[in-house]
């Protein structure tokens, strides 16, 4: 298992799964690949397919339509997966709790290995965040 | 048997899967350190690749509903086989010259293809929408390069009447003259086009289509795949400077081996910088680019080598 | 005959950052018909905003979009004090110019720079993105925010901008020129970027007319309006500076258009940041109350007008608070625009009217965490700030000081 | 083609004649008209064909008596919105769609049609914007009665 | 009287005791017997028509081996057993004797059996014929029954095949016509209508128009352009077993066998092996470049069929010995995969019921082994190694460099195209698999629920594939035992290609690639959702309420190739071609349609008319007599 974790942490494809979200932490996440923060130091790289995922990144409250989307796209991810809930509204559909068309907390969909307010979180928070979601992978 | 035995060490162990699998990450890893550096980042650690390739080994496999389970796994596999045989090819008579080849120009040039076949067909396997755009860009992209890509080898063949490259070897390089080195500049286009790099990528298109032609792989497929994209960007510029540029020849010693060296990364150096020059094109386009322009050069290249040889 | 079948795009998709499906109906390679299916991203909760005040409704309206999150409450708080009749002091206005000028400049970059990458020109992005770095710590610093800025208040502005700032924001705003004059050669004259965008999803002024498309998306099509210039409000009025507008409706020409008005947005800010220094005066006229009736406010935000319609009935909350978003009316030209293009192509048309979906299915809700006393506190602001350098320093990046390292 | 902000009311008097119930200058900016809902298509296409005004959005608003739709109209050379107001029976909120002439209303009143339940007649291509497909129907969330309990 | 009875019966034991003459009597003797059977006895029919395939195989194997053999009966009636027709009449029977037992289960419930099977056996009897005669009438009349039984079968599966077959009866006699001139002329010359003796000098316009007489023959038997048209017809209309049977293996082997015999004939100077290669690359490219735009998989293979002609033309038009070595071994290859590949065809058409690319699809989980004797022989064609059909390219290639040591610059144009036409046959068998197996079935091939056929229809496709393996792995035995005694010139390689070493190498790079698989996690793959963007293929609403089924959400592979077809230089051929004005058989049919109608114009009927008409003519000719 430590194998696994160890050759795990050290390459991380990232897909980035927005739900209903104000853009910003979108905005953020992108941000983290830039030159400033430049996450693949890290072996960190944005995949556009939920196939070559190892880490889901989650932005946005999910309404009654990305909600079901997001289960599907949970289930069609190849496992090991991390599930990251990246900004207030993933971790706890925050200000959008009490909408109609938003009805639960996105942690009632899938498990969620990590969350990380912050409406949007700093990238260098994401980065903390990620270093961090990685020593506890390797105390697992 | 023991010549077999001899034969499958060469083919998995030097020079083949192995020694290719490690310098083509190696390669892989320059390229990505130099488009780093390109854009102002500053790029994975060296390990990098080989980190990547294990995770991809011990990541889940997903087969698609839809599709064809055995061609969807096996597919990759003749790819890397294909690879793998084509640098044994080139690279034996280069270590050892005193052995005998395995195949010429024309079985290598038949080889390097097999890759991107290999890719279109897992893409038609997985039996997705996206996949199918990626494999038929793919494909459109094996015909459009191929012409031009043909016309440059032809260049040392003019030249040496042989399509061995015991003889293109031991002739006076090919670049040396007008002619070599207008179909360098041709194979070097193509060879983009052959890896798939951008301005060429857009069979996988990662913005347009999702990852094109490897939407539905994971795990070690999908890791094969890579492997064998990098063990190509190792591959294809030894390919072309064996046959236009006087080889890496291994056996003369060191100034001639590190010479040939230079040269690969020479290439590699270009092959990235172009890359992160230009945005993609779109297939028609490189269709057109490719039958229109670069034909014409490669052309050129073939009329110039044959005024040379009168 | 080729037969007519869908290619999916979305919804997950990294063409664009939010969850969208758009149908393409195509024949072989050509597209011959577009469904957008939204919704993925509808919050619904204009029902909520009824039960906000109005000083709240402005940080609901700022979580509507993150790009454009100073257009909102500018569209906002211009629509309450249109309801209520509300004086707005004229140093106030010419802050909120400022901001939402440099908003521009930020989100232009931002689109400049995806729209490179969607094209598979990643040192565009990465390049543009490090420079757009730069603005946003700009806003960081007059803010305290990179994104959500919370500057806008009915009857003015929540912060000041202090005059000992304004020489670093204007050293940074000639770095910025420069850089943008790069980015301005270097795509104009790129005959790859040419091949890809030149005659690429093109919008006729009719077409722009008949789904009242607005900003660079009408702009580039000869179809000269913009709210900062026709309906004339915060300090647009005061300053000089011009409409720019491109002819042939194409992707390329709104590229174009995009670049060039970040010049503008800088004249504008040089213009803004002079005045600041002549302009005394409150930044916030502080109303009591807001009368009943109906009120409109329209702004343009980077990607078009932004329109917010309230009615208030006297009471502290809006009766009905209606929120357009540019994207709303842009994306709807998508279907026109793709029609005969290639698969290929879609993709960047549908990417250049720089749509924006949670603008497009308008969230609103009100922040109660966030209540503004928090948000007034200067030390809530310093300790952002030094939370940030924390973790810049235990990360070992740059810190966001005026006068960091890119153009020195 | 209007040029200047005096000429808009007249011009409105001119063309829409006694169908106009209430006009109300709120600003020199604003103008609010009132008319009644089966002259909405005539006055929409006046204002947007012959005006050549730019149609910004509709808002319907569920007011305790009626449902009201404004329809927002601007005329960015004179600096002004135009704003129509009208108002629809609560029981059957039905009128006719504005959309087969100006595209740009197509959204808004297939949106309106799922928020508030206002039907549009002659509608080009009347189906779900916002909400899930399988929203159940009759459940109109800007509605006042509506209960979030009710999905 | 009695002398006569003698006479006649001496002939028939003399006959009788002639394998040569048993070969090709007992086929056509079998099928009249076949073809007055009852229409009942369709499987009489086929256990006759089976049993005498294998006779003719038994007698054809000694022959084969025989080397050499010669009947001489009245002069007219020799037939001569040589290097080149032993291992052609060798793969004839084995064709045959394929076709027979595909037939079996393929022909099943068809009605008019017993005509078929009588058809499939005069036209092994003839075939059998063509290759032995040594003498051009006798060539000629089984060149003769070949084109009959060629519209008789192509014709066999109703009326609306009844078009092709007449085209390939007119194209297939116009051109016997031309070679009835061309023998005409040889006599002329040579004073001989034997098929051996010294090859004729090039000198004068005869002898050039005797041997493009003789030449249109072969190239219309083999389908080479510009003769071609018939062929797609009849490959689209026909039953694919006689798709198989006729353009795909055997009238390949005859055209190509005629072709290489009338070149030994001549001795060949540059400007005719010129011709030869044009003709020959024009093949390649034209045909291919057809084929990749083709929405019917029949006629998609039959497009192929001609495009290989074009590279055994280029082969035998190097005139260098592995030039004429790599030509008739394509020949034997293209006999095998493209039987195969129709083979493949008829047992998709045999199962799902449609030939059209459109509807057709998802049949690769439904039949495996048609997958992939599908594959292998789509590799084989498209010349990757280490399969048959590189192996034969690969000679060709070489013949054609060989040849351009002797000067001259234009070789350089046949590589390129009999190369760059690898390229383009892989592109449309690329189209042809996904659209055929790997793609979304229609509702009406998914409602025919497919299976994998019968093994009597498995076993001829999987050995055909296998067989393209084979010859692919071990090349050099085929060549030393089938062809090269067929060239009379010592063959040696231009090239390096040891199969053994590199076959060795594949496996063990496979091997590699499995050991890396078996490290991974894919010995327990997992069957997910196909992934696009969250959404699912049969839930996407396509209008209103109205759900997609996963057909209409994914690529037509049919439409691959558009964007070639809308290219400039391209969209304007394609338009031509459409417009059917490379079609020989057609622009002739307008042509004459358009004489005849001039005709028509004085032929009014009415007797009035003729009379003056008579009267005017007399007139005329008095005047000029006088």
């Amino acid at each position: 298992m430590s194998f696994t974790v160890n050759a795990l942490t050290r390459s991380l494809n990232v897909f980035h799964l927005s739900g209903s979200a104000c853009n910003n932490c979108d905005i953020e996440i992108l941000d983290v690949l830039t030159p400033r923060y430049d996450a693949e130091r890290f072996g960190i790289v944005l995949v556009g397919s939920i196939r070559h995922a190892d880490v889901l990144l989650l932005s946005g409250a999910f309404n009654r339509k990305s909600a079901v989307r997001l289960k599907r796209v949970y289930e069609e991810a190849p496992k090991p997966i991390v599930v990251v809930a990246v900004g207030s509204c993933a971790c706890t559909g925050n200000i959008f709790a009490g909408s109609y068309n938003i009805f639960e907390p996105v942690c009632n969909y899938i498990p969620i290995d990590a969350f990380l307010p912050g409406c949007p979180p700093k990238p260098e928070a994401m980065i903390s965040a990620i270093v961090k979601l990685i020593g506890k992978l390797k105390g697992k | 048997m023991v010549r077999y035995l001899v034969h499958i060490g060469e083919v998995l162990i030097f020079p083949g899967l192995l020694f290719t699998a490690v310098i083509g990450l190696v390669t892989s890893w320059i390229d990505r350190k130099v488009t780093a550096r390109v854009q102002m980042r500053v790029g994975p650690p060296f390990l990098q690749p080989f980190y990547d390739i294990v995770k991809y080994m011990i990541k889940e496999t997903c087969v698609p509903a839809g599709a064809s389970k055995f061609v969807f796994l096996a597919a990759p596999l003749f790819g890397l086989a294909a690879v793998t045989v084509a640098s044994t090819i080139l690279w034996r008579p280069m270590v050892w010259p005193e052995k005998s080849f395995i195949g010429d120009l024309i079985v290598v040039l038949y080889l390097l293809t097999i890759p991107a076949v290999s890719v279109v067909i897992g893409s038609f396997a997985s039996a997705n929408p996206i996949a199918s755009i990626g494999g038929s860009r793919e494909m459109k992209l094996i015909l459009s390069y191929e012409l031009p890509f043909i016309l440059a080898c032809l260049v040392p063949v003019i030249k040496t009447g042989s399509i061995e490259f015991g003889r293109i070897l031991a002739e006076p390089m090919a670049a040396a003259s007008p002619a070599g080195i207008i179909a360098l500049i041709v194979a070097i286009v193509c060879m983009q086009a052959k890896l798939t790099l951008v301005p060429f990528d857009m069979p996988e298109a990662e913005t347009e289509l999702t990852g094109g032609a490897y939407v539905e792989y994971s795990g070690p497929p999908l890791g094969i795949f890579k492997l064998t994209r990098a063990m190509m960007l190792f591959t294809m510029p030894v390919f072309l400077i064996t046959v236009l540029w006087g080889g890496i020849p291994l056996h003369e010693g060191a100034v001639p081996a590190v010479l040939g060296a230079v040269k690969y990364v020479g290439l590699i150096v270009i092959t990235v910088l172009i890359r992160n020059t230009a945005p993609r094109v779109r297939i028609d386009q490189a269709m057109k680019f490719f039958w229109g322009p670069v034909t014409l050069f490669g052309v050129i290249a073939v009329i110039v080598a044959f005024i040379e040889g009168l | 005959m080729p037969k007519k079948t869908i290619v999916p795009i979305g919804p997950y998709h990294p063409l664009q950052e939010e969850p969208e499906f758009f149908k393409l109906h195509v024949e072989g390679e050509k597209v011959v018909d577009l469904d957008i299916e939204i919704g993925y991203n509808h919050r619904g909760i204009e029902k909520l905003s009824e039960s906000k005040s109005f000083e709240q409704s402005v940080f609901l309206v700022e979580r509507v979009c993150g790009i454009c999150s100073t257009s909102h409450p500018i569209a906002c708080v211009q629509a309450i004090e249109d309801a209520g009749d509300v004086e707005v002091p004229e140093r106030a206005l010419y802050i909120r110019s400022i901001i939402g000028e440099f908003e521009r400049i930020h989100s232009h970059m931002l689109w400049l720079g995806l729209a490179g990458h969607f094209l598979g020109f990643n040192t565009v992005w990465m390049w543009v993105w490090r420079y757009r770095e730069n603005v946003l710590d700009v806003m960081e610093h007059i803010t305290g925010n990179r994104n959500h800025y919370a500057m806008m208040k009915p009857g003015g502005v929540r912060r000041d901008i202090f005059s000992d700032d304004i020489p670093g924001i204007k050293k940074i705003l000639d770095g910025l020129k420069k850089a943008l004059a790069l980015f301005r050669d270097a795509v104009i004259d790129d005959p790859v970027i040419h091949a890809r965008t030149k005659g690429v999803g093109v919008l006729t002024r009719q077409q722009i007319i008949d789904y009242g498309a607005v900003g660079p998306t009408a702009r580039a099509s000869g179809v000269t309006i913009d709210v900062r210039k026709d309906h004339p409000h915060a300090a647009y009025g005061f300053v000089d500076w011009k409409v720019i507008t491109a002819e042939n409706g194409d992707v390329f020409d709104k590229t174009v258009v995009r670049i060039l008005e970040m010049f503008e947005s800088i004249a504008i800010i040089e213009q803004c940041l002079d005045k600041l220094k002549t302009v005394p005066g409150p930044v916030d006229s502080n109303p009591k109350e807001i009368k009943p009736g109906d009120g409109i406010g329209h702004y343009e935000a980077p990607r078009g007008e932004v329109f917010h319609y309230i009615r208030s009935d006297g009471t502290n909350r809006p009766v009905r608070h209606k929120v357009r978003a540019p994207s709303f009316m842009n994306v709807a030209t998508d279907r026109v625009a793709v029609l005969g293009q290639s698969i290929a192509d879609a993709t960047i048309i549908l990417a250049a009217v720089d749509p924006c979906y949670c603008c497009t299915e308008r969230m609103m809700a009100i922040d109660t965490d966030k209540g503004k006393p928090a948000l007034h506190s200067p030390d809530l602001l310093r300790l952002s700030q030094e939370k940030t350098a924390r973790l810049q320093r235990e990360l070992g990046t740059e810190g966001p000081k005026l006068d960091f390292g890119v153009f020195s | 083609m209007i040029a200047a902000r005096e000429e808009i009311l007249p011009a409105l008097r001119a063309k829409l004649g006694n169908t106009i119930q209430e006009v109300f200058e709120k600003s020199p900016k604003r103008i609010y008209l009132q008319v009644k809902a089966e002259h909405i298509p005539q006055t929409s296409r006046i204002l947007f064909k012959e005006l050549e005004a730019r149609f910004q959005i509709a808002t319907g608003i569920d007011t305790p008596g009626a449902f009201e739709i404004l329809y927002h109209w601007a005329f960015d050379l004179c600096n002004c919105v135009v704003t129509i107001k009208t108002k629809l029976d609560r029981e059957k909120p039905e009128i006719e769609s504005i959309a087969t002439f100006c595209p740009a209303a197509e959204w808004i009143e297939r949106e309106m049609w799922e928020l508030l339940g206002i039907t549009f007649k002659n509608h080009p291509d009347m189906r779900h914007l916002l909400l899930k497909d399988d929203w159940p129907e009759g459940r109109y969330p800007l509605r006042r009665d509506y209960n979030k309990d009710m999905t | 009287m009695n002398e006569l009875i003698a006479q006649s019966n001496m002939l028939l034991t003399d006959l009788s005791a002639q394998p040569m003459v048993l070969l090709i009597a007992v086929p056509l003797f079998a099928g009249i017997v076949c073809r007055f059977l009852p229409s009942k006895g369709g499987a009489v029919a086929a256990v006759i028509a089976f049993l005498t395939g294998i006779y003719a195989f038994l007698i054809a194997w000694p022959l084969f081996n025989a080397k050499a053999a010669a009947f001489s009966h009245h002069n007219w009636l020799a037939l001569r057993l040589d290097g080149i027709n032993g291992f052609i009449l060798l793969a004839t029977t084995v064709f045959s004797l394929l076709i027979l037992i595909y037939s079996f289960g393929f022909m099943k419930g068809k009605d008019r059996q017993n005509h078929y099977y009588a058809y499939i056996l005069w036209t092994l009897g003839a075939s059998c014929g063509a290759l032995l005669a040594s003498e051009f009438i006798l060539l000629l009349v089984f060149w003769g029954i070949l084109g009959v039984t060629l519209y008789l079968l192509t014709g066999i599966s109703g009326p609306e095949a009844a078009g092709a077959a007449k085209k390939a009866a007119i194209v297939i006699g116009g051109s016997d016509s031309i070679l009835i001139l061309g023998i005409a002329l040889l006599w002329v010359i040579r004073h001989t209508t034997r098929m051996q003796g010294a090859p004729v000098e090039f000198g004068g316009p005869l002898s050039y128009i005797a041997f493009f007489c003789l030449a249109t023959a072969a190239f219309a038997k083999a389908g080479a352009m510009p003769f071609h048209s018939w062929v797609p017809d009849c490959g689209e209309k026909a039953p694919a077993s006689v798709a198989a049977f006729l353009p795909a293996s055997l009238d390949k082997l005859l055209g190509i066998y005629f072709l290489y015999r009338t070149t030994t004939l001549f001795t060949m100077n540059s400007g005719v092996t010129t011709a030869l290669a044009v003709i020959g690359a024009g093949t390649i490219i034209f045909a291919v470049m057809m084929a990749l735009v083709q929405h019917d998989l029949k006629r998609l293979l039959s497009y192929h069929a001609v495009s290989q002609v074009g590279y055994m033309v280029l082969g035998i038009s190097t005139g260098t010995p592995l030039g004429i070595a790599g030509s008739l071994f394509h020949m034997l290859n293209h006999a095998m995969y493209k039987s195969c590949l129709f083979l493949c065809a008829g047992a998709i058409e045999h199962r799902t019921g449609t030939s059209d690319l459109d509807k057709l699809g998802g049949l690769a989980k439904a039949m495996p082994v048609t997958l992939f004797s599908c594959i292998i022989a789509s590799m084989a064609i498209s010349g990757i190694p280490p399969l048959n059909g590189f192996a034969s390219k690969w000679m060709i290639y070489q013949g054609i460099i060989e040849s351009g040591r002797s000067g001259g610059v234009l070789w350089v144009v046949w590589l390129t195209a009999a190369m760059v036409g690898s390229a383009l046959t892989l592109a449309s068998f690329v189209k042809l698999l996904h659209a055929s197996f790997f793609r979304q079935p229609s509702p009406e091939v998914a409602a025919a629920k497919p299976r994998e056929v019968g093994p009597g229809m498995w076993l001829p496709m999987g050995f055909l594939a296998l067989l393209c393996v084979a010859f692919g792995l071990r090349y050099l035995s085929p060549l030393s035992r089938f062809i090269f005694p067929a060239v009379n010139a010592p063959v040696s390689f231009t090239g390096k290609w040891f199969v053994g070493p590199a076959t060795v190498m594949i496996a063990g790079a496979l091997f590699g690639g499995l050991l890396l698989y078996l490290l991974g996690t894919v010995k327990k793959p997992r069957v997910c959702r196909t992934y696009i963007g969250g959404e699912y293929l049969d839930e996407v609403y396509i209008s209103g309420s109205e759900k997609s089924t996963a057909r209409d959400v994914e690529v037509t592979g049919v439409d691959f190739y558009q964007t070639i077809r809308d290219m400039t230089p391209f969209k304007q051929i394609y338009t031509m071609a459409q417009w059917k004005l490379f079609d020989l058989y057609e622009v002739g049919t307008h042509v004459s349609f358009f004489i005849s109608k001039i005709f028509q114009f004085f032929h009014t009927g009415v007797l009035r008319q003729y009379i003056s008409w008579y009267v005017i003519g007399m007139i005329i000719l008095l005047w000029l007599m006088k």
